[in-house]
């Protein structure tokens, strides 16, 4: 484990900075965003950032290919590079597992190499949460704050930040700031884990459980009557979906230039009512079957596909920002009996 | 727009069939020079044009957009021109409460005799758009690769 | 002046499901903290005494749930309007968007309510609770126990330029009346005016840019109730779920500001619920500072019936080229 | 680090138009150089795109023992089906895939009678899987065909049905339409109660294809026969972006069509919630 003075951390970003795009927690007004570390941009103290960090491997929009059209004959133009590196700092616990979520899906065959390509030109700085919020659950998805993971885990206090490389990427990064970094034990970290896990039981969400959910429970759930008013007052919109680190559905369009067609992808959002529309119908033609979607995927359709982890991971993000303040929480609370 | 590595801005001019467009015509028997940039759309009055067809003149590329009708009282569908001329006062309002130049957008009312205003509207337009130099401020960048 | 309290609101309308006035009630459910109600139809007096909540947080606007609520099942709606939501409510019947036979509205006076953002900003996160007390607020955290804040400090951004504490649509009102207020709700857009055009764009730029297209603004707008909106018609142009290169977000909110121009009430739903914190209500203003401007006072939704802005006019409106320079406050 | 990526199309060129109906037509579709875009299994899909216009996904008309081409029956109901039936000779689109999983031809079908049973348009994916099974006749029994439209001109690829399919030993076809209908004297009336009118043997192995409607009157119909579901296979369909399970818009449970289908086992389906 290495550590350096909080006095150092800007002398630190810039050598990071060096070599790869630094991007980090800058604070904004209207709260927190992941912006490119320059001289003078100092780290923001917030707990989290408004949007999650899943832009840096799967933007809300992405320029997939062109095409170039002639009379009846049409060209394709495969635009992929390779992408820069770069490193992110300052990404909490549960962001960094939603990385893990949005892996299985995209690098799963046939792999994504848009994403593939971002993932492999980034790393992943983490950064353990010493006051997490009221909205906070991740410990119900087993995710430990105080243990953020990534390439590298980092624990701040009063006046030092702690480093530890988890990965060889992690390593490698770690060694090129070794100059502004020295060796230290466990101490000042153990105790800060210590804390961090009294916290932890102390938060209003500490007894939320996913045990009912799981694979195999769609006939549990799918016609339970509770979908009907927890979706009664869901206004469509696509919030929870755009703010959410793991849900990552998309469309596909094409935009006419001013001399050919440009194919990008773009967030989508179950919760659209032209989500599942085709030119003939729509499977899902009410509110009630598109929110349904969104929770049984979570809770239910992903952990069915992939061992059992769930599509969430507590980053309570749309506790705070839903129109209308519906949530996962709620929903499973509901659903499981508890309200 | 660039031509021929020459700035020249390009100005999108939507004219009412009855009154405006005629007027166009007018201008062009009687050989007024109006500037070769400036694109007409035909309109069966002013008060179809949506504010969003501006919006996407802008997207594409225009750097100026002017909207022509009958003179106010004229309207071939009596009352067309009045809904235009609220319309655009608000959005060009708004527009400009964005930060987008104020004189990249105008309404003028121009009738079916006066070729030679519109000709000379289109000249002292295009001369203020000009001036202004390229819309940077609504543009869309994928447009313009 | 009496403060109107939950249980007064829960006896009012369990006494009125009793006498069958009414079949079910639009009102705000308790969620898992002491801010994050939800808009809720109660059936019953059980589910009313269980759940029903009434505080400084029920800040949302039911007059547009009514649009759909009415047309589910028979029987009249009761809904519980605050001053501001009675002028969408009336814009909403002026547009014929409900049956005002279908609904009861009880008129509640209201103070403003509070924003959990800017609690946030003081007491910082982890709240465990909050209770109101007299002009305070007691916050409890977790990390540093009990604090106070004053209620005024906290009061939401659209309650600070109240424009009304009257209700202009009501069945029965509770509480005292209040009256319309000299608010100085335009003055930031007043502000804004008075930037030069490039700070007017940096600033928007800066605003807009952090747009994710959640479309959680229109959603809300109780203005908003096109059976299909522009922004979803794949027949259009516009239909772009997208963020790109800072233009579809630009024409996106100056289209859905346009769109509601003369019909927006100024209720402040759209700012409140812009996950980004985009101050999108400043468009919506700008609209009615401009409609005051050049066509003489216009509030939305002040009665049933009064023929908007935008579907009106006179023959000796102001120029459009006269009112840019207005609407900048040069002849102002 | 840059690999081949699924969601890059290939061109693709239209060589031939056939009007099949009113409003069905078949495209036949090859590499710009004159060569089948790619191998695929009868069953499974491609995604057609015209740029500007959509991307759709289509079901593969012609067979895997086809080597020189892809034909495409597509029925006119969207904007980039009504864009291809504008389209003339020699219009490039793009074409990438395949897609899905196919009928399990090579394993479960061997040695078994087979029951074909669509409707309208229904029988596009079909086509893929009986001109499979006709190619290498001896693997598998006897095969009857059930084909069902709104008229007589809605029968799509007639003349291959009477041509072909009705002059292979082994194979026999009812043909049925709706209402009665000048110069036509076969059979009237749905598909699925021609189905219990002829009545077949339930050791017959099923694939339905058809409208929503046609493929669960006729399911129940088959069931109340006799008929094992496990025996029973169809094909689904539903609205698709990507093609390879990540986009999530045809998701269903725990399944994406695009890539756990669109061929399902009959009971396979009854465990998905009802969305269908």
């Amino acid at each position: 484990m290495r550590k350096c003075s909080l006095d150092n951390l800007q002398k630190v970003f810039a050598l990071i900075a060096e070599n790869a795009s630094l991007y980090l927690p800058v604070d904004k007004v209207g709260g927190a965003v992941f912006e490119k570390w320059q001289e003078g941009t100092s780290y923001s103290n917030a707990l989290n950032t408004v949007r999650s960090a899943k832009d840096f491997f799967f933007p809300q929009t992405e320029n997939m290919m062109e095409f170039k059209t002639k009379g009846k004959e049409i060209e394709v133009v495969d635009t992929r590079d390779e992408h820069e590196d770069f490193v992110v700092f300052g990404v909490r616990a549960c962001d960094v597992k939603s990385f893990e979520i949005l892996d299985r899906v995209f690098l799963c065959e046939p792999v994504d190499s848009f994403y593939a390509n971002r993932r492999a030109h980034g790393v992943i700085i983490s950064m353990a949460c010493t006051r997490p919020s009221e909205t906070c659950f991740c410990q119900t998805f087993g995710i430990d704050a105080a243990n953020p993971g990534a390439d590298i885990s980092c624990w701040k206090t009063d006046s030092e930040i702690f480093f530890e490389a988890n990965t060889e990427k992690g390593e490698k990064l770690l060694s090129s700031i070794a100059a502004l970094t020295e060796d230290t034990d466990e101490a000042a970290v153990e105790a800060q884990k210590a804390k961090i896990a009294e916290i932890m039981k102390k938060l209003p969400l500490a007894g939320i459980t996913p045990d009912k959910f799981g694979g195999g429970k769609t006939s549990e759930f799918f016609n339970a009557p509770q979908w009907k008013e927890l979706s009664q007052s869901c206004l469509g919109c696509g919030t929870c979906t755009f703010v959410c680190p793991t849900c990552q559905c998309y469309d596909i369009r094409d935009f006419k230039t001013n001399d050919g067609v440009i194919r990008f992808r773009c967030w989508d959002s179950c919760m659209y009512s032209d989500f599942t529309k085709m030119a003939h119908g729509n499977i899902r033609n009410s509110q009630l079957e598109r929110f349904r979607q969104r929770f049984m995927h979570k809770l239910v359709y992903y952990p069915e596909n992939n061992e059992g982890i769930f599509g969430c991971v507590g980053c309570g993000r749309c506790l705070a920002k839903c129109p209308i303040s519906m949530n996962i929480v709620k929903v499973m609370k509901s659903l499981g009996g508890e309200a | 727009m660039q031509v021929n590595g020459e700035y020249k801005p390009l100005i999108v001019a939507f004219c009412c069939n009855w009154c405006s467009y005629a007027g166009a015509d007018l201008a062009g028997n009687n050989r007024l020079a109006y500037p070769e940039n400036v694109k007409i759309i035909k309109v069966p009055c002013s008060c179809r044009v949506n504010p969003m067809f501006i919006l996407r003149a802008f997207q594409r590329g225009a750097d100026g957009v002017i909207i022509c009708g009958c003179h106010p009282g004229d309207c071939h569908y009596t009352s067309g021109n009045y809904y235009t001329r609220r319309r655009m006062s608000l959005l060009f309002s708004m527009l400009n409460f964005l930060g987008i130049e104020k004189e990249r957008t105008r309404v003028e009312w121009v009738s079916a005799a006066e070729g030679a205003k519109f000709a000379a509207t289109m000249n002292e337009f295009t001369e203020a758009v000009a001036a202004l130099g390229e819309n940077k401020r609504l543009e869309d960048l994928r447009c313009k690769r | 002046m009496q403060k109107i309290t939950a249980d007064m609101l829960i006896e009012k309308a369990v006494s009125l499901l009793e006498a069958g006035t009414i079949s079910r009630v639009l009102g705000w459910k308790k969620g898992e903290f002491d801010y994050d109600v939800t808009p809720y139809v109660f059936a019953d007096a059980e589910s009313l005494k269980k759940d029903f909540v009434f505080d400084d947080f029920c800040g949302a606007n039911f007059s547009k749930y009514l649009v759909a609520e009415t047309r589910k099942a028979e029987g009249k709606v009761l809904v519980f309007l605050k001053p501001c939501d009675t002028y969408s409510f009336n814009q909403l019947l002026t547009e014929h968007r409900f049956d005002r036979e279908a609904v009861y509205a009880v008129g509640i006076p209201c103070e403003g309510m509070a924003d959990i953002n800017k609690i946030k900003e003081i007491t910082g996160d982890g709240i465990s609770s909050l209770t109101s007390k007299g002009d305070k607020i007691v916050v409890d955290t977790i990390y540093d126990g009990e604090k106070e804040v004053d209620f005024a400090s906290v009061l939401a951004e659209r309650c600070v330029s109240c424009k009304s504490k009257k209700h202009v649509a009501y069945d029965e009102l509770m509480g005292d009346e209040g009256d319309i207020t000299d608010s100085a709700r335009f003055d930031e857009v007043a502000q804004l005016e008075a930037m030069t055009e490039d700070e007017r764009f940096a600033f928007w730029q800066s605003q807009l840019s952090k747009c994710i297209r959640c479309n959680a603004c229109r959603d809300i707008c109780p203005a908003c109730t096109c059976e299909k909106c522009v922004f979803e018609n794949p027949e259009s142009p516009v239909e772009n779920k997208a963020i790109s290169d800072s233009f579809e977000e630009k024409m996106f909110h100056i289209i859905r500001a346009f769109h509601v121009a003369g019909r927006c009430t100024d209720c402040g739903e759209c700012s409140r619920v812009c996950p980004q914190n985009i101050p999108l209500h400043l468009l919506n203003r700008k609209f009615i500072k401009d409609i005051n401007s050049f066509y003489g006072e216009y509030q939305a939704g002040a009665e049933v019936g009064s023929r908007a802005p935008l579907v009106d006019y006179t023959t000796e409106d102001i120029e459009p080229g006269e009112a840019v320079m207005k609407g900048e406050g040069e002849n102002a | 680090m840059m690999n081949n990526e699924a969601l890059i199309p290939k061109v693709g060129v239209i060589t031939d138009v056939r009007i099949d109906t009113p409003d069905v037509k078949t495209f036949r579709v090859v590499t710009p150089d004159g060569k089948k875009a790619f191998d695929h299994r009868p069953g499974q899909c491609a995604m057609l795109s015209i740029p500007a216009v959509g991307e759709a996904m289509f079901s593969i008309t012609s067979s895997p023992t086809n080597t020189e081409y892809m034909e495409f029956s597509i029925k006119k109901c969207g904007c980039v089906t009504e864009w291809l039936h504008q389209a003339e000779v020699g219009q490039q689109i793009t074409i990438r895939g395949p897609y899905g999983n196919p009928f399990p031809v090579d394993d479960v079908f061997e040695g078994k009678d087979l029951l074909f049973i669509a409707g309208g348009i229904g029988l596009a994916p079909l086509r893929s899987v009986i001109n499979y099974c006709r190619h290498y006749r001896d693997r598998y029994g006897k095969i009857d065909i059930v084909y069902g439209s709104r008229s007589k001109d809605d029968l799509v690829d007639y003349k291959e049905i009477i041509d072909e399919w009705m002059n292979d030993d082994g194979i026999n076809v009812h043909l049925t339409i709706d209402r009665e209908q000048e110069g036509w004297d076969g059979h009237v009336g749905f598909v699925p109660s021609y189905v219990q009118e002829l009545g077949f043997d339930t050791n017959k192995t099923a694939v339905l294809c058809g409208p929503p409607i046609m493929i669960k009157f006729t399911l129940e119909g088959l069931v109340n026969m006799g008929f094992d579901k496990t025996n029973v296979y169809t094909t689904m369909e539903l609205k698709m972006k990507c093609g390879v399970g990540k986009c999530g818009r045809c998701n269903i449970g725990s399944k994406y069509v695009c890539k756990d289908g669109p061929v399902f086992r009959c009971d396979q389906i009854d465990e998905l919630p009802d969305e269908y």
